[in-house]
């Protein structure tokens, strides 16, 4: 009596409905407003590239030794050729340079061997955190193994932008730690305390601390006792970022369920214990992309010690433009600070994102 | 049962509460010894060289001009005055500043949901573009090479009675004449009128269900009545043109560059953020909630209106304020292009004429503390208005 | 003590401006010339008998006098202005003057401006945190002129929002003018007004407090005037020491008495400073004279003997 | 009332909906049913177009189903619809959710809206519930709130789309009883569902689905007890011994 | 071993455990049951102060429970616990987990404690996942490992709080059998649980609770047959009959 059922074949769809055509007409032509935005889009897109293009690559000048040079009417990129190790390495000198690179692929080697896996993560870290730091201050100041002292004063370009933003968020790192537990301790008056640091932190711009740092601290010190005005900097952006660390730190706190210091607690390790074998590797590895963008935010921010007179990469392009024979290079110098840091940020907002995907899936059965 | 010793050394360290107790206490001490020590040094220091305190010097004539002031000021006034105008210049930077990064950034983040794809890709660009710049890279290029590119003042761009050049944006003044009293009182008139239309507009619609589209009309009326009054009152109103002099563009109104690089950077660069809030908050809104909406037969544009925003509005307003927060914050950068705002003249000029440090700094983050704290009452406060009544 | 700090570490640790040709400005290998620098290398010279003994911090202007408060540098020499304000409540002293100086202003050539007093009106760059921004101020209104001022954060980018057409009109101290008139690309397009407006002595400054380095900081500049005073240079201070029948000379130049043990120095820190350094006169050519790109005249910064005010009390 | 003639639907390359015919008549009660993915939800959301068909016609209530958004507006007036997940407007409160659409689409007086919303919370028995917000009620309650929100328009065909499956079973049961009395009163019906229970009580016509095809329509004793082919007896025996 | 006299627990205002006193012998075996809210778990946790209470006094091995972070420490290492939701370390491999507690609380050689945490591993017959992360093994043999891992402190007793609830029905045999051959070899057990066959197998005493009192006490085969009290009466025709 039954019939037997055979689904009918798939048919492909109408044309209209599928390829490039029915692509164009969905996605840019689908209405009359959306025909007037395409246009639109397409005039604004007129509008900009083509004369950046011939500004930027069609009309530029790639050499010479001044500014009246440059005849072609495009940019001017010899003005970046002539001040490329400025701009990279500030005032430091030439035939010093060589220490800077080697501290730089000293770092990215050691951060390489983080993916082999035999490597002992442990003492790698260690290298990392404490050993390299100090090889790397010795061979950025000098003053031993015969190298020649080189005066912070002379510090600046891409190196300092990025030491400021290294060591800022890795001093930080610690800080923001301890002042996440505080705040989500249960001890009122170490919460008071870490709560009115960071919130007034919070609550004030980045050159307010700056200039705190250049100008204030001194005050604060016994007579005769002073630092020099990096090292002065940098606790003031490592406070800063502390602040700021310590709120993405304690949303990674909250996060780790109630169970899991339950369970350290009933097998009877003791607050640190289990907050250092327990609670922050997750709690750590949850804040990644959020570490990964505090970063990304003190990196752009580290620009504003040009305010207190430090010569970082935006700084020593600004001061080249004022070069009696390379006026008028501003945009130049703007477009090229601009690649660099949109490089750098945009790598790594892409990074941390990745980073999130993957841990989405990374606490899942697998 | 092996009885171990049982630990009765309950001596007074091994208490959990007595432990915390004594951190604190130690915590608390260190911070006070800390506070103190600093302070010490400061008093030392301070003494040892002869530098006053106080905030006295709020009252000495400050002696330097202010390129932007809102409040009449003059070299002659105090540093109090000065502290003012760059505290009113500060927050008019940050108001204007939230109002048009939100209205940007909301274009920017509908325009990335747009089903356009050309104009969804343009409004990625524009977000990930700026928001991964340096503000002050961007600050600069506003004002050192965009100022560099416009005109002198002797070719400015002139549009009608307006001015571009080097020197700003010139607009006419408006002076008002005497009888400009009637035209305020009709403005007044019609805005009552316009209200009373909207109150009875919707008092009809309760009743009859007739609609009447009371908002576009009550605008119409406050624009007519206002010119009306204008025209009977014969214009009592007259320009300050601006006009080419020896150096500058004399009279009129004027947007100083600094002001508006400011402007422009602060306002362009937190709505690559906000778009990206907007954009979030609306995806955030179940695609169910649409459907409904649709199901039931509310045109699009409604559905948007009264389903879609009021629900992401939640999502987004906690974000947004942060990111006002941080607007507010980043409007001292101006100081890096010579807009006067508090940390230009306050930490820069005052405190280099009187030396006073510890004071204008410590006012400058008192008043960025206040502000900050302010533009978050005021945001939760709203949010809290907004938010969800859940079982 | 500063001076035992200073013996202790070896060099002077001097703060300097960021670049302004002819009195502080660092060339691209990273050496120090100018008459600020010349400040510190006398005071080097007479310490150490090394005028090589100084490091340089540059400094804006803004951050300059905290730090001498607080000891980051030894002595200040970036031309900076004596002021009553500055001696009585910043825990500062002055030394003495090494530029005696006025505040100017620089246009454009073509605006055919001859006097200050027709600047009405006009847009006017500064740098903020100097006596200029009080200065111009006042002058502005003294004359009952309107202007529009523009405060920017350095003399760099004041210059450069000068030279943008932002500002009509720049204005510092005149040797500053004419140091940044030099770093123009067309240094003739631009003239300095006649108008002097504002006294500025500028010199040497160092913390409040320390009268013996205060007074090895200023009797260092003293001797360079006294030198040049008595024709001594650089070049025939070894053969004038050798052969001097002077009383006086001999006194300066250690070889009759100690007066530098009063200071602490030892007994041929004058010869020093003027073998090393070269006297006033010297410095003043090589740094920022007529033969420079600076090209300043002598003017008031003559010796009192030769009608400009430079005089500086005796050594003995 | 409603027709599909030949009706295609593609999504992308995938064929979801195969030459539907087929047509509803005023007032009767159809429900629909079939393994999951087999395009019942597709078929029910082409009736007021929240999905748009690509091939053949659907004429609901002389309306024809295009591009033109006047027609849309005619037909969403006119076709209440019930959603698994209920989708009430969170930020509103019962009552706005109900009154909306009458005062924006129907221009409604808002008093004489709210009269007639009061009307059908009692209806579905949760007169005393109007004030609060959806999130402040148990599932059954929402779902039958999102009823009386669709009934509130006065359409003359009510979708439902599973509007029980989300709901715990004690919950189902109220649903269903507000369900069964709106088919009692004559409304035009088409209801996804898989319960065959309440298919046996109301239902004219059993709408079996498969593969994006309609593999037998036919009423509810026939369908249930004398299945024409062998999928839809393999279905029926998986559904009914569960 | 335990002791409770008059112990008293309040959450803020609310009362939760109210005069307790009970005590519980070397190598005896405790069942705890009773309806949600009543404070089985708030019971047992106190035993090992994972929540303090405020009145009377909890007496463990002959340790009295305060704020003497000695006597707490002391406690833990001799009492084990496994809780509902297993509460693994999901950072750390099986192995890890087993040997956390006994090298840093224990301070064991790291060798010594692998060693034992792979006999514990054996006994709970998955020391083939010793080098698996959590995140990778079914719940069942979640549940293992963490009873495995209380073992490794070598504890006097173990404390179970409902540890086959969030389970699946396959799954709660794998434990339960664990927790059979546990009892049978003589360890102090406390387990809150509703597995009433599992109370009638090894139970030396099941406890009933109701509103932070307990209200009965027997051994099995009394306590289901011939319950004293109203209360537990109905309470186990409920769960019985379910
Ligand atoms: N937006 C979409 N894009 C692509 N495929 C879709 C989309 N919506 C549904 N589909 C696919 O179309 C098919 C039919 O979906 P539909 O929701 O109509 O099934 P259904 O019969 O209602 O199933 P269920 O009982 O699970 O609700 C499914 O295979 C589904 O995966
Ligand atoms: N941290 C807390 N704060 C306030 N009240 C709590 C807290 N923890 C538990 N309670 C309350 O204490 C009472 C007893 O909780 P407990 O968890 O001991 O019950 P239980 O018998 O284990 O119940 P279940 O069978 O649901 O696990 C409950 O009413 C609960 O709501
Ligand atoms: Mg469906
Ligand atoms: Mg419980």
């Amino acid at each position: 009596m039954a019939i037997e059922f055979k689904p009918s074949p798939s048919l492909p769809p109408p044309v209209n409905s599928v390829g490039a055509v029915a692509w164009l007409r969905q996605n840019l032509l689908s209405s009359p407003l959306n025909v007037f935005l395409t246009f639109f889009s397409l005039y604004i897109i007129y509008l900009l590239v083509p004369p950046v293009i011939e500004w930027g690559l069609v009309n530029a000048t790639w050499s010479g030794s001044s500014k009246a040079e440059c005849t072609a009417g495009g940019a001017c990129w010899a003005f970046i050729g002539v001040y490329f190790e400025q701009f990279m390495y500030g005032l430091y000198p030439e035939e010093e340079t060589w220490r800077i690179n080697i501290a730089v692929i000293l770092l990215v080697v050691l951060v390489a061997t983080f993916a082999v896996k035999s490597v002992n993560k442990l003492y790698l870290s260690i290298a990392i955190m404490v050993v390299y730091p100090v090889v790397a201050y010795i061979l950025f100041a000098g003053g031993a193994f015969g190298l020649e002292i080189v005066e912070t004063s002379l510090w600046g370009g891409l190196f300092l932008t990025v030491l400021l933003g290294v060591v800022g968020i890795v001093a930080s790192f610690p800080l923001g730690v301890l002042l996440a537990l505080g705040r989500q301790s249960n001890m009122p008056i170490a919460k008071s305390v870490c709560i009115v640091f960071i919130e007034t932190i919070r609550a004030v711009p980045l050159i307010t601390i700056l200039f705190m740092a250049s100008v204030m601290i001194p005050l604060f010190l016994p007579e005769g006792m002073n630092f020099n005005k990096l090292l002065r900097v940098l606790i003031g952006i490592t406070l800063f970022s502390a602040a700021y660390m310590a709120e993405v730190i304690r949303g990674g706190l909250q996060a780790i369920p109630k169970g899991q210091y339950e369970a350290a607690d009933a097998m009877g390790l003791t607050y640190w214990q289990s907050m250092i074998l327990v609670i922050l590797p997750q709690a750590l590895k949850l804040v990644i992309p959020g570490i990964v963008n505090t970063f990304i935010g003190l990196f752009k921010d580290t620009t504003l010690v040009y305010i207190v007179g430090m010569f970082d990469l935006l700084g020593r392009i600004q001061a080249a433009s004022h070069d009696a024979s390379w006026l008028g290079t501003t945009i130049e110098g703007y477009a090229f600070a601009g690649f660099i840091y949109w490089a750098i940020c945009f790598g790594m907002s892409r990074y941390s994102m990745a980073i999130e995907r993957k841990l989405e899936t990374g606490h899942k059965r697998n | 049962m092996i009885d171990k010793t049982p630990s009765n050394n309950n001596s007074f360290l091994n208490d959990a509460g007595n432990r915390a107790l004594i951190f604190q206490i130690l915590l608390l001490a260190l911070v006070v010894f800390v506070g103190y020590y600093l302070f010490s040094n400061l008093q030392s220091n301070l003494d040892n060289r002869g530098i006053s305190t106080g905030l006295s010097f709020l009252n000495e004539p400050a002696g330097f001009p202010i390129l932007i002031h809102l409040i009449e000021y003059t070299e002659a006034n105090s540093y109090g005055r000065a502290f003012l105008v760059a505290l009113i210049n500060t927050v008019v930077i940050s108001l204007l500043g939230i109002v048009l990064a939100t209205v940007l950034g909301v274009i920017i983040g509908l325009a990335r949901l747009s089903n356009n794809w050309l104009v969804a890709r343009l409004a990625t660009v524009y977000v990930e573009t700026l928001r991964n710049l340096p503000l002050l890279l961007q600050m600069f290029f506003w004002y050192f090479a965009v100022l560099a590119a416009l005109p002198h003042p002797r070719e400015s761009f002139i549009f009608a009675d307006f001015f571009l050049n080097k020197r700003g944006i010139y607009s006419p003044n408006p002076i008002f004449q005497e009888g400009f009293g009637f035209v305020i009182a009709g403005f007044v008139l019609s805005i009552v009128a316009a209200i009373a239309l909207i109150v009875w507009a919707k008092k009809r619609q309760t009743k009859t269900g007739l609609w009447f589209p009371a908002y576009w009309s009550s605008f119409g009326i406050i624009i007519a009545v206002t010119l009306l009054s204008l025209v009977i009152s014969g214009f009592p109103i007259e320009f300050d043109l601006p006009q080419k002099s020896r150096f500058n563009v004399t009279g009129g109104m004027v947007l100083p560059p600094e002001f508006v690089a400011v402007l422009i950077a602060l306002s362009t660069y937190t709505a690559s953020f906000i778009a990206e809030i907007v954009r979030a908050g609306i995806l955030s809104v179940n695609w169910g909630q649409t459907e409904a909406a649709r199901s039931l037969g509310l045109k699009d544009s409604l559905t948007q209106r009264l389903i879609v925003l009021p629900q992401a509005l939640r999502v987004i307003i906690p974000p947004l304020t942060s990111q006002f927060l941080n607007l507010a914050k980043n409007s001292s950068l101006g100081a890096a292009i010579a807009y006067p705002e508090l940390v230009a003249v306050v930490m820069g000029t005052t405190l280099n004429q009187t030396g006073q440090a510890i004071e204008t700094i410590g006012l400058c983050m008192l008043v960025y503390g206040s502000l900050s704290l302010s533009i978050s009452l005021f945001m939760n406060w709203y949010n809290k208005k907004m938010s969800l009544i859940e079982r | 003590a500063t001076l035992d700090d200073v013996k202790a570490k070896g060099f002077i640790q001097c703060g300097v401006s960021q670049g302004v040709p002819g009195f502080s400005n660092a060339d691209a290998s990273g050496n120090w010339t100018g008459i600020d620098v010349d400040a510190c290398r006398a005071t080097a010279a007479a310490v150490f008998g090394d005028a090589q003994a100084v490091k340089f911090t540059p400094l804006s202007a803004k951050e300059r006098f905290t730090a001498l408060q607080s000891g980051e540098i030894d002595m200040l020499s970036r031309n900076t202005t004596w002021t009553y304000t500055r001696d009585s409540s910043l825990g500062l002293d002055f030394t003495a003057v090494n530029f005696y100086d006025g505040q100017g202003f620089m246009v454009r050539k073509d605006l055919g401006v001859e006097s200050a007093l027709d600047l009405d009106g006009a847009t006017v760059c500064t740098e903020q945190g100097t006596t200029t921004e009080l200065n111009m101020a006042d002058f502005f209104r003294k004359h009952k002129l309107s202007y529009v001022p523009v405060v920017v954060q350095k003399a760099d980018e004041a210059v450069a929002a000068y030279d943008s057409g932002r500002c009509d009109v720049f204005t510092t101290d005149k040797s500053g003018l004419a140091a940044q008139r030099s770093k123009l690309a067309e240094p003739n397009a631009h003239v300095i007004l006649p108008e002097t407006i504002s006294k500025e002595p500028l010199g040497p400054v160092v913390r409040h407090g320390d009268n013996q380095w205060k007074d090895i900081v200023t009797w260092s500049m003293f001797v360079q005037v006294n030198a040049e005073e008595l024709g001594i240079t650089s070049k025939n201070v070894a053969t004038i020491k050798k052969e001097t029948t002077d009383p006086g000379i001999a006194r300066l130049l250690g070889t009759e008495g100690d007066m530098g043990a009063q200071l602490g120095l030892s007994a041929d820190w004058a010869y020093n400073i003027i073998a090393l350094v070269g006297n006033y006169g010297e410095v003043f050519e090589n740094n920022v004279g007529p033969a420079t790109p600076v090209g300043l005249p002598r003017g008031i910064n003559n010796l009192w003997t030769e009608g400009g005010v430079m005089y500086a009390p005796p050594v003995r | 009332m409603i027709e599909f003639n030949d009706v295609n639907k593609w999504y992308g390359d995938f064929h979801v909906l195969k030459n539907i015919n087929f047509s509803i008549k005023k007032g009767e009660r159809i429900v629909v049913c079939g393994p999951s993915g087999s395009g019942k939800s597709t078929m029910t959301r082409c009736i007021n177009r929240l999905e748009e068909h690509q091939k053949g016609s659907i004429i609901v209530d002389g309306i024809e189903m295009n591009d033109n958004l006047k027609n849309i507006e005619a037909i969403r007036k006119d076709v209440g619809m019930v959603f698994q997940h209920f989708n009430l407007f969170p930020h509103l409160t019962i009552l706005e959710n109900l009154t909306l659409a009458p005062i924006w689409v129907r221009k409604t007086p808002k008093k004489e809206a709210e009269e007639m919303a009061m009307h059908y919370l009692e209806r579905v028995k949760i007169a005393n519930q109007a004030l609060k917000y959806p999130g402040q009620l148990s599932g059954g309650q929402q779902q039958r709130v999102a009823i009386a929100r669709g009934l509130c328009m006065q359409p003359r065909i009510m979708l439902f789309d599973e509007p029980t499956s989300a709901l715990d079973p004690e919950m189902i049961k109220e649903v269903l009883d507000v369900m069964v009395q709106l088919a009692d009163e004559g409304m035009t019906m088409v209801c996804v569902t898989h319960e065959m229970g309440f298919a046996k009580t109301v239902a004219d016509r059993v709408v079996f689905m498969d593969a994006g095809e309609i593999v037998e329509a036919n009423e509810p004793n026939e369908f249930f007890n004398n299945p024409q082919q062998d999928r839809t007896q393999n279905f029926l025996s998986q559904i009914l011994n569960h």
